[in-house]
Order: structure tokens, then C-alpha cells, then sequence
């Protein structure tokens, strides 16, 4: 059979050309708004930005892993205090401090994955919680960030901060508003770097390799997939962009204690909402999911206790009846992915327009 | 009236159809067994049958009723019982333990109980509190059968019970199916072992591809005929 | 007339602290009932009691409400976030329902070297002090005839670290008092079993426990103590049997507890924006939800106070730094005594943000029929306010 | 280019390997034959080192592989394919193979798409290539099993039962592909009940029975034999 | 003395440990069923005997004869309306759904019963202690540890001696063939989960007797319940009570070294066992 044209591997799709344009447009929108928008929106940006950040990290991680870990509050409150600590205790400037939060929870997450992945499914599950246990009940025990009570950060550490003064002068605003500032930019930055660098590593072929892995680990074995090394590679990126997404939440707080920086709720809890509601396994579905929690939370905050008794319904509703989130259901109605990874082979023998069969199932 | 039936079955495994119009018929009293190569459908007609598979309600009839879309323990609560393919045998349960979950769902007094099964299979009395997956293969397909048995059915499923078992341990199994019929039911034995599949036999059928492609009395079937339908036409 | 101002208020409305808040609809309500809160609008926020979310509220009080001035009550886990997110934002903020040390030393950087320690331009507080409750313990201690030997029970939380400190907590100030302090070591709050700091308090023949777990922590230590022949003669709590419910969860086994009170409708006290008097407070609390009376409901009121107190002496009342200079140079007699940030009775570093309310010690006296009353047994430090009764061993 | 030395293997108390013994040279095929439950695909996870063997010891060209984790071993030259077929069931019929083929090869994704077109050409999958695997009829998994052991690139390729259930004209087709693949001078081991495909293909056959090797030899001469066609075939002939 | 007297209690926490544990052992050993509700159902269990108690005077002990079988009831009907849609291979929609479920319940009693302490009265017997040369052990700790134990005996007896527990365990095996034998899985989910509220009923008594509860104490204990579970081996009752006082007693002892190591403690010898033992001390012949 003689080829008609070159094969060749494509992932992109129309709506995909169209959504990396949207998607730069949107990052430079976000780089620029601090000239006119409002704190109260830059704000709200920057707790969009970390928790969607953290939501993309536990994506990564059990959307995309297999691994359902529910116990990254370890790596939010060690990437916390590694920050408080260095810039407590060794006078560093929180900015630069800000990679040692994402170095430690990487060092952190060595010897969880050590352990953890001697175990399976549940089993596994409920091992991430108990190593986040222990690794509060450790922090708590160091006594000069406060121990059990918790510490501040200096206001001699925040005041004086990297770039703080430029921006004062850029912006005319107050201090508090340009740490604001510096803060919502390094998480635009974070979120544009971990949506860019998870996109980036589906497109490559350890993305595939995830895949493969996921659906089956036998199989991927067989055909020269390092599995067990895919594991690390994806326990050990989220466990660094959770402990540097954790730094930098804190550094915005200035505020910090064991049981606030190892919140399983807020870190974990959340976070899975966050994912599922949205859709896991999906680039599109955490950005889904944190438009209707912060929405959610909007409406929903000042019920107390009825805003946590409707996210958990809502929670509860969407795995019910709709396993794949609301992104699942969008998009296999639609068929439009944002962030499409897919290779789909083009030309040879497929270029010929006779091949009923030949059209994208994907 | 036939005691179970199918009528233009049809079968599918989410995208993919596995049997395609099956007629069968099973009178009362009666044995038949049906033959074909791996993949032809046997397995799947069976499922439908007990009820693992879902069907149109009318495809399948027993005694009158149609039971198509019942589910298995519904099915088997009406007195159909099978030996699945691959014994499935309860690792946690010890072999006595299987045995008795077998009339779980359908604890009604006949023929069949534990004296009159170990009476049967006396080596399983032996080995009755160890583990099921302890058993060498041709016990734990006689625990199989024994714990069918125990629910004692009208209608007897066996699927490919002489898979992977010396020729000598099928023997044994075969032997008590006279005693089976003699207790009131009626045998549907799915095999791969085309000799053991005539001798045991009223009628055959012969599957491909999931369809019935030949179906008669042992004695209608010619070596070549089998040899065809099993293999393919041109082999 | 201008606009109003805009006064933030945070409290643990839900969750566990949210006994701590029970009161605030009926002291807001009462606020709003006032002429002079036309000139106010109040916001207030739910923390959820969550520190996480406390600091978020703050933000967005101070952010998106533009609030003038932020009120904050109760534990330290809502008081410290919230504090240091005004400090950070150049908002003022008054805090209270925490003592200063875990509020102060809590938001230091460095807890451990008070050499490092700083004190703050926005944040204004009003309390007592460990200081106090110790002195009112001993006071208390002294009025029975106890071999001196105290065991302490202190958790790994901003109000344990701190009472059980070395340096400002209790065993520097016991020791120079002529007590032996059994201190085990802290421990995480929700723990299932206390024989270990029985087993060191029987041999160290304790006779008074002392400390400031929370309720479950309390109960199941004082249950365990009872089955394990541990009777001493003295337990003064802090926190833990702040509250009626908590000690009737004792059953009989509260009897004569002791506590610290810092607000009782017996204070002779009253009220700098209504003049009601602290029993009247108290009564029309009760005549309004039915329930008896608990301690926060004077301080939260005194909150009010103080806020419009500073309002009514800043000329403009959006400049946050002369609202700051109001509120340091208050001069406030208020339902829970007098507020003043005059450094009376302060170390030097906490003098500029601290102003000290009365302590007195009380009694829980197992009524005829069920229920506990709280009766003050200790007034030495603060001989205004009437005793209702004497120090009486435990049974 | 492939020797089992007494490689034995059980699962409780089930020997499902038992002291097996055999030796493929360069370039040769081997069929494996043995009713249901014999051992024979537990054999090929002992080769791929899907599972590990509780004695014996494997060479793969003269190297001792026994403790070799199976990705390396795929990486080494073997190719496999699943008897129940094991598709990345989420990933396309192309992708799969493209997993194959920049892993089982260790190349750039870029380098290995027109092997992996060529590849589903041949094994009359190319009109499928953008297919989701998980939604493939039998035979097509069981194309695709082919096919992804083959992206793979191996000198030792392990076929297990891919002719079930194929009608007269595919298993030709297949056969065909088979032969040619052999004859690109592919060691291949291939475990089939379809004896015609596989006797015409392989040079030698294999009995297995209750995890032992009952006979190895060339095919005519196993088949005449009464012992493999009363265990095998279970005809009285 | 003092070190065999922090093992006792240890030993007697443990079967506290247990008694939370055994419901969760029941449900994941019938149907790899991970609820992360089980501690907020325990002190929901609790809230209602209060309110038996507070309604109508009667004793605890009475109250939870009455709410015993509400609960199985109603652990029934959660597992036939809600859980059997998660329950399979995947572990995150159980994971969520109870977790879901466990935020909702903490929020539904916060909003019934506030936050408020409570205890449930039990009198005079709830300090009560035997003297054993020496050594005080408390009644109500002899009582819970003595329940767990019956509990435990009786899950035993219905596992491993009953038509039921065949069922229970034939399911667990292979729930498709168990279907075959007349065994409808989704009802015999239901009734191990029914069967698990009842524990979890006997569960809240002591904990609301022991001490008092609020709201919010469900996930505490919960993860302590999990590692007894796990490090007993999936399916073992007897595992599950020898889990909850290997727990129990490494937080007494680490306790007794230093108070800030007790629940550190616990945690450890969690995972020191799961790193020895992956699948926990008595794990199921074949899983
Ligand atoms: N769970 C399943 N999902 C998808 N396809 C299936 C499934 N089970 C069986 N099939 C397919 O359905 C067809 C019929 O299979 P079935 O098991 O009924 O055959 P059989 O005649 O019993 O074969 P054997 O002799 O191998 O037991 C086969 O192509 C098989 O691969
Ligand atoms: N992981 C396992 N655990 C326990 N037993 C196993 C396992 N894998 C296979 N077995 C058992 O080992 C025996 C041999 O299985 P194997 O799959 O090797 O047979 P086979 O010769 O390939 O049979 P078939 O022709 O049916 O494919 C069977 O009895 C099987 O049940
Ligand atoms: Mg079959
Ligand atoms: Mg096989």
C-alpha cells in the first residue's frame, strides 16, 4: 500500500488554538490587573489562584497518578513553616525563602512515598493522613515558630520584602497593598507555571506513560514504562508545587500554627471538591471546580455552618450522578477539550477520505 | 412447553456483541450441551441465562415465565443453579463453607444435602474444613458442582467443567452426572471437550462466533461436521 | 451626618469555639437597639473557628467592607489571625477573650526570645494575664490547708504554651510562691488518656490541679482521675469549665470546681453606652434566650463600648491612625471595669497594647435540683467586686 | 536466545511451573500447546517478569535475567501481548502503540509515529488508529496485543492465544503477518489453541501439562504422538 | 508498677480504639468500603441516646437498646440509597461521598445540638473503680474493654459461624458468583452496614459515657479506628482488637515517656507495624 502523504502525530484541535490564545490573553490580563483592579478582587485572585494551584497538583496526583493521597496538608504545612522558619530564625527574605517551602516538601515527600507506596488503594489513602498526623504533631513540637501556638511572621521580614518598595512606587499604594501584589503576581505565576508544566508533561510522553500506567500497570510494564519511577516522578512534583503553593498561601497570612497550616480540611478537603466537582483527570476540571467553590463560598460564607453542609451535598451529588464532574459532563456532550492531549495520527493511508471508521472517537 | 428457552438472544459487552439471535431449547428431564471454539459465545449464553448478563425479558423463558431481566439471585431462587466457568470457588469459605452458601438463596429440602453430596465426591468429606483453594483442580470443580447442587436445582448449568482437568479426573465428575439427572434436573453442560460433550449429550449445539451454527442428536454429529463448525469451514 | 462607620466584628459563630460566640446576636441586637449605633454600621464575620478563615474574613472586612475599625473576641485562635492581619493592613483592631500573653507573645515572631519581641501600632487589647490568674489561683490554694504541690495540665495550644511557659507562665511565679509544680510535659488537645499525668501527679502527691485543657480533654482527665483514686483537694481550670454546660457534663463531679471569672453579673459594673448594670446585662440575656449567663457576654459588650468610646474622640474616623491614638488614650469605665492603655500592671514591652481587666476567683456550686451556679470565693486583687461564699476543698 | 533453567513457580499450593527446562535459539519459533490451566501464559509472565520465579533461572542472549524487572526485560527485546488483552484502555489505538514505541524503544515520540503507522498497517488496525482502545471489539484488542508488541521493536516476541476466535480468512491473515514477522528474524514463542495457524508457523512445539514440559519437538512428531492428543484434544482418535 | 499500670490502661484504651474500630472492620472487610463518616455516625449515635436520655429520663444502657436498632435501620437504607453507587475498584468515590457525608453530619448536629459539650449521664459508675492490688482500673474502662470484646466475639460468631457470614464472606470474595448462589450483594452490603451501625451505636455509648463530645470530635478518633483496622489485616476481628490496643497502648507508654508523644506515639507504631507487615499482623489467607 502506497502512502498518500507522510504520517504524522497532532494534538491540537480548533478549540484547543482558540483556548491558548484566550489562555494568554487571560495570563497577561492577570499580570496587568493589579493597575486598576481593586484589593478585595486581588485578593479573591490570589485564593483562586493557590487553592486552583493546589487543585492541579492533587489532580496531577490522583487524576492522573492513580494516587489518592488525602493527606497534602503535609506538604502545605511543611512548605509553611519552612518558610516561617528560615525567615524567623535565618533572617532570609520570604521571596527567595519560598523555594526552600517547596525543597522541604520535597525532601518531606521522600521518605512518605518511601513508605506509602508499600501500600495500595485505601490502604495507601488513609497512609498519606497518618504521615500528615505526624508530621503536625511533630511541627507542633518546635518550640521557637511557636510550637502548638503558632507564630507571625516579623512585620521587620514583610515590610522590607523583594520588590516590595518598586511596587509601592509602580502602584502607589500602601505597603499592605503591594505585598498584596507581589503576592497575587508570584501566584499567577505559580498557577500559569503548574497549568503550563502539567500541560506541557501530558504532551510529552511520560504523559502517555501516565495514562498507560493508570489504565493498566502490567501492561505498561511490559512495554518498557518505568512505572514505579512514574509514581515518584509524579508524588515528588506535586509534593514540591504543594509545599511552594503552601509557602506562598502562608506568606500572604503572615500568620501560622500546626493546626491551621496541616488543616486537613482546608488543604485536602477543599481541594477534592475542588477536583471532583469539576471534573478529575482533567487539565479543564479544576478550573471549573474552583469557579463554583469560590462561587460557593461567595454566596454561601456568611451561613456558617450551611455553606460547608451544602459543598459537602454538592460533593456527594456530583460523584453520584455525575462521577466525571461538571467539565466531564460539558465535554462529553460537546466533545471540546481546552487542553486536548491526544495524538491523533494524520495522513498515510488515513488522509483517504473512504475510511468511515477513520474520525476521531476521542 | 419446554422447561427453558431462548429466543433470538442477543448479548453484548458494552460496544461489543457477543451473541446474535440464540435459539435453545431444554426440555424437562433432559441434557444438552453445547460446543464451540474459545470465544464463540458459550459463556456469555450462559450468563444470560443465571442472570449475570441482562437481556430482553422475553428472549429467555423458564417454565413458562419470562426471565430475561431478572437478576441472578432472583433466577437462581427459581431453581436454575450453575457451575461457572473457572469453578469460582469462595477462597475465604472452607470447602464445607462453600457447599453450604451454595443454598443460600434457596434452602429447599430435595434430594441434594451435604451427606448426599460428600456421598458423591466422598474425598471432598475428607478435606471438608480446609480451605476451598487448597483443593487440587478436579476437587474444587467437584466443589462446584456440589454446591450447585446444594440448592437442588431443576435446571444445572456447567460450564466447561472438564477445563484444565486430567482426562481421569473427568471421568470422575462425569460419573455423577446420571445421579444429577436422577435427582430431578435437567443439565445445560457447555464443553470444550468435544468427546465428553457426545457422550454426556440428548442433543447438541454447537456454537460460533455467537451463533448456534449446528445443533442435533450426538449421533446426527459427524467428526467432519464438528470439525467445521468448530474450526472454521476451510481447516 | 457623614457616613457611618463601619466597624468589623469576628467571632467563632460555628464550630467548636462557637460556645465562646453564643451571646453575640443578643449583644448586637442590643447594640443596635441604641441611639448612638445609628451612627455605626457593623459587619460581622464567622470564623468558623478556623484560623485559616479568620484571617480570610479579616481580609475581606478590612478589603472589600473598608471596615474603619475591627473588633475580634475569643480564644487566640481567632483574636492572633485576625490581629495580625489589621497590623499588616494598618487597621486598627481591638481584641479581648484571650489572655495577653497567647495573644502578645503568640504573634511575635520568635515566641522563645523576648529579646526580639515587638509591639504593635493597630492592635489593642483587653484582658488579664497570666499574672492574675495566678495570683487568684494561689489566693485561692491559700484559703485551704494544702500541702502546696500542684500538678499542671497544660496542651500543646496557644493558651497551654503559654500558662505553662517558663519564663511568663506559672512555674517561675509558683516556685516563688513556695508550690511544687508537677508539670508532665504538654499534650495534644483531643487526647483519649490521662494516666500518664495522673500516675506523675499521684507521685508527686499532688493536692491542687491546675490548667487550661478544653472541655472533652477536662472531663475525661477529671473521669479518669476519679476512677484511678485521684482525689486532690483543689482544681482551678481555666477554659474548660468556663461554661455551665461543660461542668454539668461532670455530672457530680463538678462540684466545687474552680475557675477564674472575669465577668459576673455580681461585677459592680456598668455599661459606658446603656448604664445597665452587669446583673442587668446578665438578667435580660437570660429573659431573652432562656439560658444562664456565661462570662464573654460582659467582654463582647465591653467590645461595643470601647469602640464607640474611641469613634466618639477621633475627629476623623477614617484615618486609622488617629483612631489608633483614641484608642490608646482610653479612659473607659466599662462594664467589665475600667480599660485603659496605661501599662498598669504590664512589663514594659506589652504596655502600649495591653489594658488589664479584674480577676477575681469562683467557685461551681451543684444546685438543689441539677445545675451548677458560679459562686466568687477569691477577691483579693480586686476587693470591689463581692464574694459570694468561701474556698471550699473538693469532695 | 532465550533459556529456562528448572524454573519453577507456584501460587499456594498450586505448582502451576514445575522444574521447566528449554532452550530457544536466534531466529527460531516455538509454540506452546497444553490445555486449559497448564501453565502456559503463567510461563510467559515468568519470562517478562510479570512475576518472579521461586527457583530456576532465565537467560535472555546469554544473560542472566531472572531477577530483572519487567521493563528492563522489555527493554532487553521482549515483546509480549496479553491473552486477555490489556489495552490502555483509555488511551487511542495510535497511542497505545506510541506508549510501545518510544518506551519499548526508548526513542523521541517524533521518531516512532511512521513505525507505529506502519505497524497498524499492517496489522489492519490503521482505520481504527484514533479509536479509544477500550471501546475495540475482541479482535481488534487482540490486533492491538499483536501490534503493540510489535511497536515495541523485540527480537523475542511472546504471542499468547491471538488466533481464538478469528474467522478462517483473518487467521490466515494473520498467520501471514506472523510468518513475516519471523522472517524479519524474530525469535517468537507463540501459546495457541488453534493448532493449524500455529503449526504453520512455528518449527518446534512445546507440551505443557500441570506446569511441566511434557514434550518439546517438531511439530508433526508431537502431534502424531497419543499422550498430547489424549491430554490435548481429549479425542479417543 | 507504674509501667504495667500505663500498659492496663493502655491496653483498656485500646478496646475504646476497638469498639470505634470494629464497625469499620465489618464494612471494609465485607466490601473494601473505606467510610471516613464512621467517627461523625459514632457521635451522631451519641447526640441520639442524649436525646433518648434527656426525653425521657431512662438509662444509657436502656436508650441504646432502643437506638440500636433505629441505627441498623438507618445504616441500611444509607447503603441501599447512597453507598452501593460508589462501591468498586476505584477507592475515590467512597473516599468522597463519606467524606462528603461527614461534613454534612457535622454541620447538620452543629446546627441541631450547638457546640456545646455534652456527656451522657451515667452516674456514680462512670468514676467507679476495682483496686487490683494496687492498681486502680476503672469500671467503665473494664466495661468498654469488655464490650469490645463481646462485640468482637459476636462479629466472629456471625462471620465465621453463620449462613450470614458465609454470605458476607462469599460476597466479599467474588460478589458476582455469591449472586449465583441467590445472594443479592447490594442487600447483603446493606446489612453489614446496618450490622456496623449497630457497633457504631454500642461505640457512641461509652464514647458519650467516657467523656464528653461536641460536634466535631468524629475525625479524631476515626483515624486511630483506620490504623487498627489496617495494621490488624483486612477482615480480622480479632486483628482489629489487637490493632486498636497495639494503638492504645503505644499512646499510654509514649505518653509516659513525655505527654507531647502520646498521640505521636500511636501514629508511629501505625506505621512501624504497616512497614514491617504491609498487610497488617493477621491478614485474610487470600485477598
Ligand atoms: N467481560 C467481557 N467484556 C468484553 N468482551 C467479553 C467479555 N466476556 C467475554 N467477552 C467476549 O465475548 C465473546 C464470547 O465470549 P465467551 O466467554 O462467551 O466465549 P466462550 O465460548 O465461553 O469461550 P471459551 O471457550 O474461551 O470459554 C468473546 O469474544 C469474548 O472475548
Ligand atoms: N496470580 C495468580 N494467583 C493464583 N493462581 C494463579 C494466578 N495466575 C494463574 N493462576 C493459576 O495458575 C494456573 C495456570 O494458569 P495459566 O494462566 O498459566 O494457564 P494457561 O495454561 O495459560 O491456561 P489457558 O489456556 O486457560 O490460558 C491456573 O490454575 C490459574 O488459575
Ligand atoms: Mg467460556
Ligand atoms: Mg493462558
Amino acid at each position: 500500500m502506497a502512502h498518500s502523504s507522510p504520517y504524522a502525530s497532532l494534538t491540537r484541535t480548533r478549540a484547543s488554538r482558540v483556548a491558548g490564545l484566550v489562555a494568554l490573553g487571560l495570563a497577561v490580563l492577570l499580570l496587568v490587573l493589579p493597575a486598576f483592579a481593586s484589593r478585595g478582587l486581588i485578593q479573591d485572585l490570589f485564593f483562586i489562584l493557590t487553592m486552583l494551584t493546589l487543585a492541579q497538583f492533587w489532580n496531577l496526583l490522583a487524576g492522573y497518578g492513580g494516587l489518592v493521597s488525602i493527606g497534602q496538608q503535609a506538604f502545605v504545612g511543611i512548605g509553611a513553616y519552612a518558610l516561617f522558619g528560615t525567615v524567623i530564625l535565618a533572617g532570609i527574605d520570604p521571596v527567595p525563602a519560598l523555594l526552600l517551602s517547596g525543597l522541604a516538601a520535597l525532601l518531606l515527600a521522600i521518605p512518605t512515598a518511601y513508605f506509602a507506596f508499600r501500600l495500595q488503594g485505601a490502604y495507601f489513602a488513609i497512609s498519606t493522613w497518618v504521615i500528615a498526623e505526624v508530621v503536625r504533631l511533630s511541627v507542633a513540637q518546635w518550640k521557637s515558630v511557636g510550637g502548638g501556638t503558632g507564630t507571625s511572621l516579623p512585620r521587620s521580614a514583610t515590610g522590607s520584602m523583594w520588590f516590595t518598595q518598586a511596587i509601592e512606587t509602580l502602584f502607589d499604594v500602601r505597603s499592605a497593598a503591594a505585598r498584596d501584589i507581589l503576592a497575587y503576581w508570584l501566584a499567577v505565576l505559580l498557577a500559569v507555571a503548574t497549568i503550563g508544566g502539567l500541560y506541557w508533561l501530558l504532551r510529552t510522553r511520560r504523559g502517555l506513560a501516565l495514562a498507560a500506567v493508570r489504565d493498566t500497570m502490567d501492561a505498561a510494564r511490559s512495554v518498557g514504562v518505568d512505572a514505579g519511577r512514574m509514581k515518584w516522578l509524579v508524588f515528588l512534583v506535586s509534593a514540591f508545587g504543594t509545599g511552594l503553593t503552601g509557602g506562598l498561601i502562608y506568606l500572604q497570612k503572615a500568620r501560622i500554627s500546626p493546626d491551621a497550616a496541616f488543616s486537613v480540611t482546608d488543604w485536602t478537603a477543599y481541594v477534592i471538591f475542588i477536583v471532583v466537582i469539576g471534573g478529575i483527570g482533567t487539565i479543564e476540571g479544576p478550573i471549573i471546580g474552583i469557579i463554583v467553590f469560590y462561587a460557593l463560598q461567595t454566596l454561601l460564607a456568611d451561613y456558617g455552618s450551611w455553606y460547608l453542609m451544602v459543598l459537602g451535598l454538592i460533593g456527594i451529588a456530583v460523584m453520584l450522578f455525575a462521577p466525571r464532574g461538571l467539565w466531564g459532563l460539558f465535554s462529553d456532550r460537546t466533545g471540546i477539550e481546552l487542553f486536548p492531549v491526544r495524538r491523533r495520527l494524520t495522513g498515510g493511508l488515513l488522509s483517504h477520505p473512504h475510511h468511515p471508521e477513520s474520525k476521531d472517537h476521542g | 412447553m419446554a422447561l427453558l428457552e431462548t429466543r433470538n438472544l442477543t448479548a453484548r459487552y458494552g460496544d461489543f456483541q457477543a451473541l446474535f439471535g440464540v435459539d435453545i431449547v431444554l426440555e424437562a428431564g433432559e441434557t444438552i450441551s453445547i460446543i464451540g471454539a474459545n470465544g464463540a459465545g458459550k459463556t456469555t449464553l450462559m450468563r444470560s441465562i443465571c442472570g449475570l448478563l441482562a437481556n430482553q425479558p422475553d428472549s429467555i423463558r423458564f417454565d413458562g415465565r419470562a426471565i430475561g431481566r431478572l437478576a441472578a439471585d432472583e433466577i437462581m431462587a427459581m431453581g436454575i443453579a450453575m457451575v461457572p466457568e473457572g469453578r469460582k470457588l469462595f477462597a475465604s469459605l472452607s470447602v464445607e463453607e462453600n457447599l453450604l452458601v451454595g443454598r443460600y438463596g434457596r434452602a429447599i429440602a430435595g434430594h441434594w444435602s451435604l451427606e448426599t453430596v460428600y456421598g458423591l465426591f466422598p474425598i471432598l468429606k475428607e478435606r471438608r474444613h480446609s480451605p476451598a483453594t487448597a483443593l487440587s483442580g478436579g476437587q474444587q470443580q467437584m466443589v462446584a458442582i456440589g454446591r450447585a447442587l446444594m440448592s437442588n436445582p431443576r435446571v444445572l448449568l456447567c460450564d466447561e467443567i472438564s477445563l484444565g482437568l486430567a482426562p481421569v479426573v473427568i471421568r470422575d465428575i462425569y460419573r455423577a452426572v446420571p445421579e444429577i439427572k436422577a435427582a430431578g434436573a435437567s443439565l445445560i453442560v457447555v464443553e470444550q471437550d468435544i468427546g465428553q460433550a457426545l457422550r454426556v449429550a440428548d442433543r447438541v449445539y454447537c456454537m460460533m462466533e455467537g451463533r448456534v451454527t449446528l445443533s442435533g442428536t450426538p449421533a446426527e454429529f459427524s467428526r467432519e461436521a464438528i470439525h467445521d463448525a468448530y474450526f472454521g469451514a476451510a481447516a | 451626618q457623614g457616613a457611618k462607620i463601619k466597624l468589623g466584628y469576628v467571632s467563632p459563630q460555628s464550630g467548636p469555639l462557637a460556645a465562646f460566640a453564643e451571646a453575640d446576636n443578643f449583644i448586637l441586637s442590643n447594640f443596635a437597639s441604641l441611639d448612638i449605633a445609628k451612627n455605626f454600621e457593623v459587619i460581622v464575620k464567622d470564623s468558623q473557628s478556623n484560623p485559616n478563615r479568620a484571617a480570610e474574613v479579616a481580609k475581606g472586612l478590612i478589603v472589600d467592607d473598608k471596615i474603619d475599625l475591627m473588633l475580634v473576641a475569643s480564644t487566640p485562635e481567632t483574636t492572633n489571625p485576625v490581629a495580625t492581619t489589621c497590623e499588616a493592613e494598618g487597621v486598627p483592631v481591638i481584641s479581648t477573650v484571650a489572655p495577653w500573653q497567647p495573644y502578645f507573645i503568640g504573634q511575635q515572631g520568635n515566641p522563645g526570645d523576648p529579646g526580639s519581641w515587638k509591639p504593635f501600632d493597630y492592635s489593642f487589647h483587653f484582658f488579664w494575664g497570666l499574672e492574675d490568674v495566678i495570683s487568684v489561683f494561689t489566693a485561692m490554694w491559700a484559703q485551704l490547708e494544702t500541702n502546696k504541690s500542684v500538678g499542671g495540665l497544660f496542651p500543646n495550644d496557644g493558651d497551654g504554651n503559654a500558662w505553662g511557659d517558663p519564663n511568663v507562665g506559672f512555674p517561675p511565679v509558683l516556685s516563688s510562691k513556695g508550690y511544687t509544680l508537677t508539670d508532665p510535659g504538654r499534650y495534644q488537645n483531643l487526647t483519649d488518656d490521662f494516666s500518664a499525668q495522673i500516675n506523675a501527679f499521684k507521685q508527686g502527691n499532688v493536692e491542687i490541679v491546675t490548667g487550661v485543657p478544653i472541655p472533652p480533654d477536662f472531663t475525661t482527665f477529671w473521669t479518669q482521675a476519679k476512677q484511678q483514686g485521684f482525689n486532690p483537694k483543689a482544681a482551678s481550670i481555666g477554659k474548660a469549665i468556663l461554661f455551665p454546660q461543660a461542668v454539668e457534663a461532670l455530672g457530680s463531679t463538678g462540684n466545687n470546681l474552680s475557675s477564674e471569672v472575669w465577668w459576673s453579673p455580681s461585677h459592680p459594673f456598668k455599661s459606658s453606652i446603656n448604664g445597665m448594670s452587669a446583673g442587668d446585662v446578665a438578667a435580660a440575656y437570660t429573659a431573652a434566650t432562656g439560658k444562664q449567663w456565661t462570662q464573654p457576654i460582659g467582654f463582647v459588650h465591653a467590645l461595643f463600648e470601647l469602640a464607640v468610646d474611641a469613634m466618639g474622640r477621633t475627629s476623623d474616623t477614617s484615618d486609622p491612625d488617629q483612631i489608633a491614638e483614641a484608642i490608646a488614650a482610653a479612659q473607659l469605665q466599662s462594664i467589665v471595669g475600667r480599660i485603659a492603655f496605661d501599662g498598669a500592671g504590664l512589663p514594659p514591652f506589652a504596655q502600649t497594647n495591653v489594658s488589664k481587666t479584674p480577676l477575681v476567683g469562683g467557685q461551681w456550686r451543684l444546685k438543689e435540683g441539677g445545675g451548677y451556679d458560679l459562686v466568687i470565693v477569691e477577691n483579693t486583687d480586686q476587693p470591689s467586686i463581692p464574694t459570694g461564699g468561701t474556698m471550699q476543698p473538693l469532695g | 536466545m532465550l533459556a529456562l533453567d528448572t524454573v519453577s513457580k507456584s501460587f499456594g499450593a498450586l505448582t502451576v511451573a514445575d522444574g521447566v527446562t528449554f532452550a530457544v535459539p536466534r531466529g527460531q519459533a516455538l509454540g506452546i500447546i497444553g490445555p486449559n490451566g497448564a501453565g502456559k501464559s503463567t510461563l510467559f509472565n515468568l519470562i517478562t517478569g510479570n512475576l518472579a520465579p521461586d527457583a530456576g533461572r532465565i537467560e535472555l542472549m546469554g544473560r542472566d535475567v531472572t531477577r530483572m524487572p519487567a521493563m528492563r526485560r522489555c527493554l532487553a527485546g521482549i515483546g509480549r501481548s496479553f491473552q486477555i488483552p490489556q489495552p490502555f484502555s483509555r488511551l487511542t489505538v495510535f497511542e497505545n502503540l506510541m506508549v510501545a514505541a518510544s518506551f519499548g524503544r526508548d526513542m523521541s515520540e517524533a521518531a516512532v509515529v511512521d513505525s507505529c503507522a506502519g505497524i497498524l498497517e499492517r496489522t489492519g488496525l490503521i482505520a481504527k488508529a484514533n479509536t479509544v482502545s477500550g471501546s475495540l471489539s475482541l479482535l481488534d484488542r487482540k490486533r492491538l496485543e499483536l501490534a503493540r508488541a510489535l511497536a515495541t521493536d523485540p527480537q523475542l516476541l511472546l504471542l499468547d492465544e491471538i488466533a481464538g476466535g478469528l474467522t478462517e480468512g483473518e487467521c490466515r491473515s494473520l498467520v501471514e503477518t506472523i510468518s513475516a514477522i519471523h522472517a524479519g528474524g524474530v525469535t517468537i514463542i507463540w501459546i495457541e489453541h488453534v493448532l493449524h495457524a500455529l503449526n504453520s508457523v512455528v518449527e518446534r512445539l512445546l507440551v505443557l501439562n500441570f506446569g511441566r514440559v511434557i514434550a518439546i519437538g517438531a511439530p508433526g512428531e508431537i502431534m502424531a504422538s497419543r499422550e498430547v492428543q489424549e491430554i490435548y484434544l481429549g479425542i479417543d482418535i | 508498677m507504674i509501667w504495667f499500670d500505663t500498659i492496663l490502661q493502655g491496653v483498656l484504651l485500646g478496646g475504646l480504639y476497638a469498639l470505634f474500630a470494629a464497625g469499620l472492620s465489618l464494612v471494609f472487610g465485607v466490601m473494601r468500603l473505606v467510610n471516613l463518616a464512621h467517627g461523625d455516625f459514632i457521635v451522631a449515635a451519641a447526640y441520639l441516646i442524649l436525646l433518648m436520655v434527656t426525653m425521657t429520663g431512662m438509662s444509657p444502657f436502656l436508650a441504646v437498646l432502643i437506638a440500636a436498632p433505629a441505627m441498623f435501620a438507618f445504616g441500611w437504607a444509607l447503603q441501599t440509597f447512597m453507598l452501593n453507587r460508589v462501591i468498586g475498584d476505584d477507592v475515590l468515590p467512597p473516599l468522597l461521598v463519606t467524606f462528603g457525608l461527614s461534613v454534612v453530619l457535622q454541620n447538620v448536629l452543629l446546627e441541631s445540638f450547638s457546640a456545646d459539650s455534652q456527656r451522657l449521664p451515667s452516674g456514680p459508675i462512670s468514676t467507679a473503680s476495682l483496686n487490683l492490688g494496687g492498681i486502680n482500673l476503672g469500671v467503665m474502662p473494664l466495661l468498654t474493654f469488655g464490650s469490645a470484646v463481646v462485640v468482637i466475639i459476636a462479629l466472629n460468631q456471625i462471620f465465621y459461624r453463620t449462613a450470614l457470614g458465609r454470605a458476607f464472606r462469599a460476597t466479599s470474595d467474588d460478589p458476582s458468583t455469591a449472586s449465583l448462589m441467590g445472594i443479592r450483594p447490594a442487600g447483603i452490603f446493606a446489612i453489614a452496614t446496618g450490622i456496623a451501625f449497630v457497633i457504631v451505636t454500642i461505640a457512641a455509648l461509652y464514647l458519650g459515657m467516657r467523656s464528653s463530645f461536641d460536634p466535631n470530635i468524629g475525625p479524631a478518633r476515626l483515624i486511630y479506628a483506620f490504623e487498627a483496622v489496617i495494621i490488624g489485616g483486612l477482615g480480622s476481628f480479632w486483628g482489629t482488637l489487637a490493632g486498636g490496643v497495639i494503638i492504645g497502648v503505644a499512646q499510654t507508654l509514649g505518653s509516659a515517656v513525655n505527654p507531647e508523644w502520646q498521640i505521636l506515639a500511636g501514629h508511629v507504631a501505625f506505621l512501624l507495624v504497616l512497614l514491617v507487615r504491609p498487610r497488617g499482623l493477621f491478614p485474610r489467607a487470600v485477598d
